[in-house]
């Protein structure tokens, strides 16, 4: 990495597009089109976005690196940063720096079958990876998604669910907690229903995010289902300011969540103490 | 003084009057000691006395989630937990106070007696539950000499002390943490909407910082002096925090401390409240 | 090559540097306070403390370091680099200060990001160190392998004060070379018995630091002791201020922010930031993994002596004792790390 | 809080809704003319005044501080200028204390009739500030 680690590039809002009631989809675009040609990036890593006059934030990445025309970013309004952001309108002036922090290993994963499970926001750090697995279908057997909210209105990116489903040999399970009218999908929590779909483990790599409570129900069902460790993929989420492990904030023991993280097997966390 | 203090809270403890006992141990050197938690009976025999136990414990008191606590004071340390009392972070009978008597403190930094000692009216504790020891209190009150002399700078000449005082201020918050009326969860200085201080460190928003503090624990404050002697850099904290006690005497005849049922100057008023000042 | 110098013409030395670059040394102020301050004259440095109240590291590694300014208008948003930094000298540090610095040096270096604000700053930067003739009873330097009274690491020129008022003088870097070549009149060629005699200033001032620390076994027994019930206790007295870390010459952590001067202009400004601050993990939304008073009080042990060994196979930590000295509630950190069970 | 001489002099004027505000309102009305250095912020009462934000007014720059509000007595809430009649002497002698002038910090009590009087204290505060300015 040359030049300044800190200095963002100026990019523009080019869409804005409501999710959920607190979530909103912004596509950047960098105002210098060359740099946006070069800038890419793995599905997994994450972004600092740059609001000038507030702050600095992090965020992932919503689009995988196949479909790098633009950068797309999920951001539900909690803090300061947030807030601002769900304030712009398209064409406002923004920064963002990165990539930042490791990736889904994919490259490890050709001709595996794939399992995605993911609750509420969590599949906004799954999109990528999901995107990606579905751009590059080839080398994967089959992927399946599990998703579950607390009801059918909580559910993000709902306009791509059928994009996804008619990917070849792809396989969307939707679950709410709570059903409503016309909801003809699978009503209960995420892992009662990981239950019941019961995958093989074989050849399997399962990749999960959701909640903390959730992430816990989850692991003891695929650890049941005979899923190993090693084949259980999750990303974390920590407080972070610079990206690259210098300001010391997201450590867990000597490992940095911004560099070598946010994507760990549960091998790996299983040894981390219960700091994050 | 010591054999007597452990045995009191060795009782105390045995007896359950007290979940826990806070006191003082030896630190580092034999010029500076540091707080001391005894929870067991039979670990009284670190406890300690002496003119270098410098800490004020009743910060302590809203810090630990305990019921029952005993906690060794100093005579000046007394209105700090009356204080804590007043403002009612717990009750009178849930704290055993300690009183030691206490020829002055020294500082650890210069080794001389601080300058709050030298008039000091409780030398021999009032108000303890149990007292240690005996002392002979001043008989010259307490003088604001220092603080007359500062009064009467110019304006000019006041900015330019602080400011470079606070030019050394690295808003460690040292100050802030040791005071035991600042127990705020969520101070100012912390909060981000709205945002009073950033991170960003100069002599202007440290300068803020401490204006506002001072303006906090105005009524509060009992001149402990806690701050002064924790700052690293020798801030002079002492002169802003008599001018309170000064303040507070001179204009609303108001000692923060001395009475746990009093009510702290701004928080009440009397309809003939002088308004000369006021256009 | 070693030279020897007199205490005068250092000062000599010390007039001709602050005539040329800006010198920080260790000045006293009316409230007894010895901070490493700007000199106008040689005559302000104030060279009997042990050490200064703060290190000399703000001067490299800034408390609010402006990164670049921002301005918007109509046509977007350019950020504006600040300017490059000028040359600077730091004079008089000791070394466990200097040591600090080549600490922090590699943090700032680590992996593939350069953080070129610091490295530009520490490439015109100076540091010349004094030895230590009087260790006090808060030194623990003699416990770190590259950690000793008279120990070179960092420092550019190192100053060891022998008998009848002499320094011995020596450069460990070109920039250290370029002090005594600018200046060569002040100094004189050192013989072989001054080199002995320094041996004889190490063995003596050693001897005067009372505790060693068993560094290795220790790391030993932190390795396990994160679930352990002695952090329980021993957080108790501190009062989660940030004094130690402040004048820490090691602690590096940060925060970015940003301060706004008005709706158009603004400056990215990155500030120190301490472990021991209840906001410093707190993500938006209100979750922090870090919530109470014990997991920070671990949490500054453990990045000192645990996983900072880890990554950089040395301690966050140079012996130099300034945190048990400020310390409000004088929490030694040597008797923290030894009595971990 | 700048001690810089600059040529225009801002004062922040803090005046209650019930009485000072509606006076301010009064002035101009009345056709009286008073100083235009005033920036005036409409707070709900004095007894809400935080001392906070006259110290904020003075770090961002202001040369002097007005609070205004109803006459005691007179107070919407019956007893909020009570309080800020204590607060007000204490926080100006504390802030004199940092090195802000006591010219620089005012109070009065100007009600909702008296637009008169409230171009007197706003020509008054100007002229106390000028002088600071211009005599130190």
């Amino acid at each position: 990495m040359t030049g300044n680690i800190y200095k963002p590039h100026i990019a523009k809002i080019i869409d804005i597009k409501i999710e959920t009631g607190d979530i909103k989809s912004f596509k950047f675009q960098f105002v210098d089109q060359a740099a946006q040609k070069e800038f890419t990036w793995k599905a997994g890593q994450f972004l600092i976005l740059n609001l000038f006059g507030i702050g600095e934030a992090v965020f992932t990445f919503a689009n995988p690196q196949t479909r790098n025309e633009y950068i797309e970013c999920s951001i539900r309004k909690v803090g300061l940063v947030s807030e601002a952001v769900h304030e712009l309108e398209i064409g406002d002036t923004v920064g963002i720096r990165g990539p930042y922090g490791n990736w889904f290993p994919f490259e490890k994963w050709h001709g595996k079958n794939l399992l995605y499970v993911a609750g509420g926001v969590g599949l906004a750090a799954l999109r990528s990876p999901i995107e990606f697995a579905l751009d590059t279908k080839q080398d994967f057997k089959n992927i399946t998604i599990l998703y579950g909210a607390r009801s059918p209105m909580d559910l993000c990116y709902k306009d791509k669910f059928s994009d996804w489903e008619k990917v070849k040999d792809t396989q969307m399970i939707l679950t709410a907690d709570k059903g409503a009218d016309g909801w003809k999908h699978k009503v209960g929590f995420v892992p009662a229903v990981l239950k019941e779909v019961h995958p093989s483990p074989k050849d399997t790599v399962a990749i999960i995010c959701g909640p903390p409570i959730m992430i816990k129900f989850v692991l003891k069902e695929l650890l049941d289902l005979g899923f190993t460790p090693d084949q259980i993929v999750t990303t974390l989420e920590m407080k972070m300011k610079c990206g690259f492990g210098k300001c010391g904030r997201c450590n867990v023991k000597h490992l940095y969540i911004c560099k070598d993280g946010p994507v760990f097997t549960y091998a790996q966390l299983k040894d981390l103490p219960d700091e994050y | 003084m010591d054999k007597e203090l452990q045995e009191l809270i060795k009782k105390l403890l045995t007896e359950k009057k007290a979940e826990w006992a806070i006191g003082y141990e030896k630190a580092y050197d034999e010029f500076s000691t540091r707080p001391a938690f005894i929870i067991d009976p039979a670990d009284t025999a670190r406890l300690i006395f002496n003119k270098y136990c410098i800490n004020n414990l009743g910060l302590y008191l809203t810090k630990l989630k305990k019921n029952k606590l005993a906690v060794v004071c100093k005579g000046c340390d007394i209105a700090t937990v009356f204080e804590l009392i007043r403002e009612k972070q717990f009750k009178r009978e849930n704290v055993a106070i300690i009183g030691v008597a206490c020829e002055g403190v020294l500082d650890k930094r210069t080794n001389k007696l601080l300058e709050k000692c030298e008039n000091c009216q409780v030398k021999q504790p009032k108000g303890a539950d149990f007292t240690l020891g005996n002392a002979k209190n001043s008989e010259k009150p307490k003088s604001y000499a220092d603080v007359v002399e500062f009064e009467k700078k110019s304006s000019k000449e006041k900015l330019e002390f602080w400011n470079r005082q606070f030019e050394k201020c690295i808003r460690c918050y040292a100050c802030r943490n040791v005071c035991p009326v600042c127990y705020c969860p969520d101070c100012f200085a912390l909060r981000s909407m709205p945002e009073y201080l950033s991170k960003h460190v100069d002599a202007d928003k440290n300068k803020l910082f401490h204006m506002i503090r001072m303006q906090h624990v105005f009524g509060r404050c009992t001149d402990c002096k806690a701050c002064d002697t924790a700052c690293p850099v020798n801030i002079p904290l002492s002169m802003l925090t008599k001018k309170l006690a000064k303040d507070a005497k001179e204009l609303f005849n108001y000692e923060s401390g001395a009475d746990t049922d009093a009510r702290p100057p701004l928080s009440t008023y009397d309809e003939g409240d002088s308004e000369s000042d006021i256009m | 090559m070693a030279y020897l110098i007199t205490k005068e013409n250092i000062k000599e030395v010390l007039n001709a540097l602050i005539a040329a670059k800006t010198v920080y040394a260790p000045k006293k102020d009316a409230e007894d306070t010895v901070l490493f301050e700007k000199l106008v004259n040689a005559s302000e440095w104030h060279g009997d403390s042990l050490l200064t109240h703060t290190t000399a590291k703000d001067k490299v590694y800034l408390q609010s370091e402006r990164f670049f300014k921002i301005k918007k208008d109509k046509n977007g948003v350019t950020i504006e680099d600040p300017a490059e930094p000028e040359e600077i000298v730091i004079f008089g540090c000791r070394p466990c200060d200097a040591r600090g610095f080549d600490v922090i040096n590699k943090l700032f270096n680590w992996s593939d990001f350069v953080d070129e604000y610091y490295t530009k700053r520490m490439a015109k930067t100076t540091i010349i160190t004094i030895s230590c003739e009087k260790p006090e009873s808060t030194c623990f330097c003699t416990s770190f392998a590259k950690g000793s009274p008279v120990n070179e690491t960092g420092s550019d020129l190192l100053l060891t004060p022998l008998k009848d008022g002499k320094y011995l003088a020596e450069a460990y870097t070109e920039k250290g070379e370029k002090v005594i070549s600018d200046n060569l009149k002040y100094f004189s060629e050192a013989a072989e018995t001054e080199a002995k005699e320094k041996e004889a200033f190490k063995t003596a001032s050693e001897a005067k630091i009372i505790k060693k620390l068993d560094l290795a076994a220790i790391k030993k027994l932190m390795e396990p002791a994160f679930e352990s019930a002695y952090w329980e206790t021993v957080h108790l007295p501190c009062v989660k201020c940030g004094a130690c870390t402040f004048v820490c010459p090691t602690c590096y952590c940060f925060d970015i922010t940003e301060k706004a001067f008005d709706n158009m202009n603004s400056e990215r400004v990155r500030s120190w930031d301490t472990c021991m601050s209840e906001i410093f993990t707190r993500m938006a939304g209100g979750v922090n993994p870090r919530s109470d008073t014990k997991k920070r009080f671990r949490q500054r042990f453990m990045h000192k002596f645990n996983y900072h060994v880890d990554n950089f196979k040395e301690e966050l930590c140079t012996g130099c004792g300034r945190c048990i000295k400020a310390c409000p509630v004088s929490i030694d950190v040597r008797k923290v790390i030894e009595g971990i069970k | 809080m700048s001690n810089e001489k600059k040529k225009d002099i801002n004062v922040v004027g803090f005046l209650c809704n019930w009485c000072s505000y509606a006076g301010a309102d009064m002035t101009g009305l009345g056709r009286n003319i008073y100083p235009s250095n005033i920036k005036i912020i409409r707070i709900p009462c004095t007894g809400r005044m935080d001392p906070m934000m006259i110290i904020e007014a003075f770090h961002n720059g202001a040369d002097g501080v007005l609070v205004s509000g109803c006459h005691p007595g007179d107070c919407h809430y019956s007893e909020g200028n009570f309080y800020w009649r204590r607060r007000y002497p204490h926080l100006k002698s504390l802030m004199e204390h940092f090195g802000i002038d006591k010219r620089r910090f005012h109070a009065s009590w100007v009600s909702a009739s008296e637009g008169k009087k409230f171009a007197e204290v706003v020509k008054k505060v100007v002229a106390d500030v000028k002088d600071w300015q211009e005599n130190g």
